[in-house]
């Protein structure tokens, strides 16, 4: 098992004087197998962005427990979680916001190989990173620029290829296309589809959009409210939703209308 | 609302008690407060050297060698009973000399912040609305040099060509309506500038905000979506500011008031600083402290007032 | 709204027109490096010694030998300006420079750990800001006793609160921002994240507000030189100049007239400087985006 | 659906081309555009962001700012909106043309009670008194199903959620029952479950008022759903218009294609490469680097929009060869 969540819960507390809490995250169980992909769907602000940093330990659980290879990450102090953040990698919602505004595009690439020493020398280093671009569609003209310079889908990719430097074993793709326009999200979803395949990476993918979700996911959980509504094979969420809130989001899919779909595809 | 009222109100308390803690305390740690200081500047004259029944009196008549805690804790437990203790040099009780000084400060203050917005903010406005003409330019100018001109300089300056130059208005002290004007001119000046600025730029900034083009969208009228939908957004940054010149202006007051005689607060602080009047100074300090709080406090509570998002919540 | 529109840049021609464009930036930062100039060389450009006393030619309007005149004791007042130039700038220099340094680190540590940390800093920055400035440096000064250095000392320990504020709200939302996450994600270490990716991000504020903040503390101190707090006779200081030349006035407007142009020019160059180069790190104002 | 030819349009745009002055450089981000939006009929605007279509949108409403200019025509009931004066213009604002903006979380002022937002328009184009244009604005709330239409009148835009926001942005751009709805980007940003609301919501207004609406979106599948007619534009240009049936069963240009088949429900097919930036055109046709039937031919010539089918118009050298 690559990565086993149990019980995962978020507290934060609301208010000065009268304190109150609010469950972000509530008992939350999944797992994620090596190459598999799982998606986690729901409403913005159902909890899913919290998700996706409890398993980085980007913030801390209240209680509850994840598993990375079977090890357990949760009150594990900083540095010994620097031994599995090169294996678990995360991609964000807003591409030109992931990337540091003043860093070029060549910077940002060659900082996870200098981190964690992937290269031996400034020569191999260019050839990683030429490489990395390549592989998510960009060119050389791209390296010299900054962030801002850049579209949301190329920053998007720029993310994607600093996450792959790593080769890490587990991604979380927080919402990565719902900045995007649909043509480009197209493109992106395609990339990391195919670079998933290439280098065998379990995913979490999280998103608001269930056709996004049936489009890249093995398994889907449902999410509402920091519950997991519904687990289930992707054939089974869309063909047959056990649970009403999953019923509901299926509906919300923009059905075109039949008389109009292409004759080639009809 | 309420509860953002209490908070305001109990933070601001806090603060006050703090700032006279901070002020016993810095000027308690000075040389001004030994014995022997306090009997040359205020009895017995500078070149005199003070015997040592002399300083034993002063020394027990001030409670001197008493720890700087229960010194400070009987000085604030009758300043909250409204008594600042007696000034060494004048022999009366602090409290007593500032009430009498500060009629003269408030009026100068007030009628430089009433002076400063009446022709900062149209301007402000206007500067903004005719953006980029010849009209702004002139604005941004005037005001950019308004806020690097020294209070003190300009009021020579004034004085030189006003009083000097045509005899208009008198020079110092503070006799007539006429003899208010230079003072207020020179304090308004500069606060009058700085709310122009900010005016002209909050309120550029609220124009290219997506709710203006909604109201133009809607049809209104030029002058509707200024004063309908800018304004009020383009206060909001205003209120603030004008509440920290507030505090500028009052120590600007000390400057100004020692250039036009002015009998007032910041004029009885300097003097009484070069007179080493401990108690007076004290007194002032903290007085200026409570005053510049208050001020902070309204201008909190008015932001509130003009600003829906904090006095209501959000709807869960 | 899809107006936003990416212009491309072409590099080569962008010395002419970042002059071109920025000409406030270049014309403030121009005057500013003439003040700083002028301020190093004080002492080879003096037509005089600014403290030499000479009692048969007090206040002498401004002549060939005296281009800005003579003092009530008879020295020359261009030297003094020049002299105060100095005083002035190396003051405000010492000040920003240690306000700054340490305003920046306290709000660095304030926004990053949070916490009691936070708190205490905090409360402290709010205590000293409850005085107007000014006020608060007097009674340092008045504390420590009059003189330059008790002004240093005393708008030191009053201007760091600014850095502090700035730099640490600046940090509570870079620490939210998902370039930040990201790094932490990427195994990056506390203090390499706030280093490499939280301080360059809010030096650029702090140039402006320090250039800014020049103008604000020539001011101050020529203010409390002019009350007779600062620099002490015979010390060359503008504000203790104009403080000179109170009572001549009337017969000799210039005793109080050319230092204090010297005091507005500065401030004004400073501020400006300020101005422009917040605008020129505005990202908005700097891309191609339509208003 | 109604048949729209039988009249003659509500508004006609001919050649309108739109610059902006960045700096010294001058960027044409609406290229010779001809359109027309006949009574009743929805229109859909679709491109990629920074394709121009917003500005397009408004040019009509002449709201753009001041670094701008616009040529060519677009005459609205025999105005010409371009040459018409700053007081014809307001009048047709909000009364004749109608706009529903496009953030809801930005486009509503945040120091108003949304109630009086909606009640000025009303108040400016109708002459109507404060407690007429009240009822008024609690019967658009209601027909528009937002909870509680009286309360909901009082309450400033922070305390509603983003769905009843859209509700009050959309109430206002109806409440004078205009011509012409301009709908900039209904659905950016938004998740699906709200996308499916707000579409549901344009589609009710479209069939309820007599009003035509022109739609501006990125999203194939919002437009398919809405739109009796679309316009595809890229890099400034229309590149396709036609019927939404004719555009989405047999769409003529391979921007149109690719984009459909770029829809999650349609195979998630990528269109590769980039939009260009509009200072920086590829020569000939705009979209040729990124086309999969581009031929030397097309990189050399800039195609003609040219009429393919009944109202189907298309700007590429081979429309006949799909």
């Amino acid at each position: 098992m690559l990565i086993e969540v149990k019980d995962l819960v978020k507290e934060y507390s609301v208010g000065i004087f009268n304190k109150s809490v609010v469950k972000a995250v509530d008992e939350v169980n999944f797992c994620v197998q090596q190459g598999e992909t799982l998606g986690l769907v729901g409403e913005s602000g159902c909890g899913k962005s919290t998700v996706a940093r409890l398993l980085l330990m980007l913030i801390q659980p209240t209680s509850g427990s994840v598993r990375f290879e079977g090890q357990e990450l949760t009150g594990m102090s900083q540095a010994a979680l620097l031994k599995f953040r090169r294996e678990m990698q995360i991609v964000f919602q807003q591409p030109q916001q992931s990337l540091h505004p003043r860093m070029k595009i060549a910077e940002s690439l060659a900082e996870p190989l200098q981190l964690y020493k992937l290269v031996k020398s400034k020569a191999e280093e260019k050839v990683r990173v030429r490489q990395l671009l390549d592989e998510v569609g960009l060119s050389e003209e791209h390296l010299e620029r900054y962030p801002h310079e850049l579209s949301g889908g190329q920053a998007q990719r720029v993310a994607i290829a600093r996450v792959l430097a790593l080769k890490p074993k587990f991604i979380v793709a927080d919402e990565p296309t719902s900045m995007l326009d649909v043509s480009v999200q197209a493109q992106i979803l395609s990339l990391i589809k195919k670079l998933q395949q290439e280098h065998t990476i379990g995913m979490l993918f999280i998103s608001h959009d269930l056709e996004v979700v049936q489009a890249v996911s093995d398994r889907v959980a449902v999410m509402y409210q920091g519950k997991l509504v519904e687990t289930g094979s992707k054939q089974q969420i869309f063909m047959e939703p056990r649970h009403s809130y999953t019923k509901y989001l299926t509906s919300t899919i923009l059905e075109m209308p039949t008389s109009l779909i292409r004759d080639d595809l009809a | 609302m309420w509860r953002f009222i209490f908070k305001r109100l109990a933070a601001t308390i806090l603060v006050v008690v703090a700032a006279s803690i901070l002020t016993f305390g810095i000027l308690h740690l000075t040389p001004g407060t030994t014995p022997v200081t306090i009997l040359k500047y205020a009895f017995i004259g500078l070149e005199e050297i003070p015997t040592d029944a002399e300083i034993t009196e002063i020394t027990a008549r001030y409670k001197l060698s008493d720890p700087l805690y229960k010194q400070y804790y009987r000085w604030i437990k009758q300043a909250v009973q409204g008594n600042l203790g007696d000034s060494y040099v004048y022999r009366v009780p602090v409290a007593e000399l500032i009430r009498l000084r500060f009629p003269a400060t408030a009026l100068l203050a007030a009628l430089s912040v009433a002076l400063s917005l009446l022709i900062a903010i149209p301007l402000g406005i206007l500067c903004a609305v005719k953006r980029n003409s010849f009209f702004d330019h002139l604005g941004r100018i005037s005001a950019l040099f308004a806020v690097s001109m020294p209070s003190f300089w300009l009021a020579y300056l004034l004085i030189i060509s006003f009083s000097l130059g045509f005899d208009l208005f008198p020079v110092a002290g503070f006799r007539s309506v006429p003899s208010l004007v230079l003072p207020c001119v020179t304090l308004a000046a500069g606060m009058g500038a700085v709310t122009m600025r900010i005016m002209r730029s909050s309120m550029l900034d609220v124009m290219s905000q997506d709710y203006i083009l909604t109201a133009r969208a809607k049809g209104l009228y030029e002058t509707g979506v200024v004063s309908k939908h800018a304004l009020k957004n383009a206060f909001l940054p205003v209120v603030t500011v004008v509440g920290l010149q507030f505090g500028h202006m009052l120590g600007g007051s000390v400057i100004v008031e020692t250039v036009f005689a002015w009998p007032g607060i910041g004029k009885l602080l300097i003097d009484s600083i070069f007179a080493k009047d401990i108690p007076m100074v004290q007194g002032c300090i903290l007085l200026i402290a409570m005053t510049y709080a208050l001020v902070n406090l309204l201008v909190d509570l008015s932001y509130a007032l003009m600003d829906p998002r904090i006095r209501y919540g959000r709807e869960s | 709204m899809d107006t936003t529109i990416a212009v491309d840049k072409s590099y080569k021609k962008g010395v002419v027109r970042f002059v071109k464009q920025d000409k406030l930036l270049v014309y403030s930062a121009a005057v500013v490096l003439i003040i700083i100039l002028i301020a190093l060389m004080a002492p080879l450009i003096m037509p005089h010694d600014p403290t030499a006393v000479s009692l048969t030619e007090k206040v002498n309007p401004p002549s060939f030998q005296y281009p800005c005149g003579t003092d009530p004791l008879g020295r020359c007042v261009l030297s003094r300006i020049i002299q105060g130039t100095r005083t002035s700038l190396v003051a405000a220099a010492i000040i920003v420079a240690i306000s700054g340094t340490g305003g920046v680190l306290l709000g660095l540590i304030s926004g990053y750990k949070g916490g009691l940390v936070d708190s205490l800093i905090m409360r402290l920055v709010d205590v000293l800001l409850a005085f107007p400035s000014i006020i608060l440096a007097m009674a340092l000064v008045v504390s420590m006793g009059p003189g330059l250095g008790s002004v240093i000392i005393a708008l030191t320990l009053v201007h760091w609160t600014g850095y502090a504020r700035l730099v640490r709200a600046e940090v509570l939302t870079l620490k939210q921002s998902e370039f930040v996450e990201a790094a932490r994600a990427m195994g990056n270490s506390s203090v390499r994240i706030l280093f490499k990716y939280i301080l360059p991000n809010v030096i650029a504020p702090v140039i402006v507000m320090a250039s800014l903040d020049i103008a604000q503390i020539v001011l101050s101190m020529a203010s409390l030189s002019f009350l007779g707090l600062g620099a002490q006779p015979p010390d060359a200081e503008w504000g203790a100049m104009i403080n000179q030349g109170r009572e001549f006035i009337r017969t000799a407007p210039h005793v109080t007239l050319f230092p204090g142009l010297a005091l507005m020019v500065t401030i004004l160059a400073f501020s400006l400087l300020g101005d422009s180069l917040r605008d020129y790190f505005d990202p908005r104002l700097r891309e191609g985006y339509i208003e | 659906m109604v048949t729209m030819q039988a009249s003659s349009p509500l508004l006609s745009i001919r050649a309108l081309s739109t610059y902006f002055q960045v700096k010294e450089t001058v960027v044409k981000a609406v290229d010779e555009v001809s359109l027309d939006i006949y009574p009743q009929e929805v229109l859909a605007l679709v491109g990629e962001t920074g394709c121009g279509k917003s500005v397009l949108a408004l040019s009509i409403l002449r709201l753009l700012p001041k670094n701008s200019q616009s040529e060519g025509s677009i005459r609205y009931k025999g105005l010409e909106i371009l040459e018409a004066s700053e007081e014809e213009l307001r009048k047709m604002r909000g009364k004749e043309i109608g706009m529903i903006p496009q953030s809801q979380a930005t486009s509503l002022n945040p120091l108003l009670k949304v109630g009086w937002q909606v009640m000025e328009v009303l108040q400016l184009h109708k002459k109507v008194g404060k407690l007429e244009a009240q009822e008024s604005v609690v019967n658009l709330f209601s027909r528009l199903q937002l909870p509680d239409p009286a309360k909901r009148m009082n309450y400033y835009p922070h305390q509603l959620s983003g769905g009843m926001r859209q509700r009050v942005l959309v109430s206002m751009g109806v409440a004078c029952k205009p011509n012409l709805i301009l709908v900039d980007e209904p659905t950016k940003g938004l998740d699906a479950v709200l996308r499916k609301e707000v579409v549901n919501l344009l589609g009710e207004q479209a069939a309820e008022n007599s009003s035509s609406m022109m739609l501006i979106t990125h999203d194939f599948s919002v437009a398919a759903v809405l739109a009796d007619r679309i316009a595809v534009m890229y890099a400034g240009e229309i590149v396709e218009m036609g019927s939404s049936s004719g555009i989405l069963a047999k769409p003529r240009h391979p921007y149109t294609q690719s984009l459909i088949d770029s829809l999650p429900g349609r195979g998630f097919k990528p269109i590769p490469g980039f939009s260009p930036s509009l200072s920086l055109l590829p020569p000939g046709c705009r979209f040729q680097p990124r086309c999969r039937v581009a031929c030397p031919k097309c990189a050399s010539l800039h195609p003609e929009i040219t009429e393919t089918g009944v109202n189907h118009y298309v700007r590429c050298l081979y429309a006949d060869r799909s």
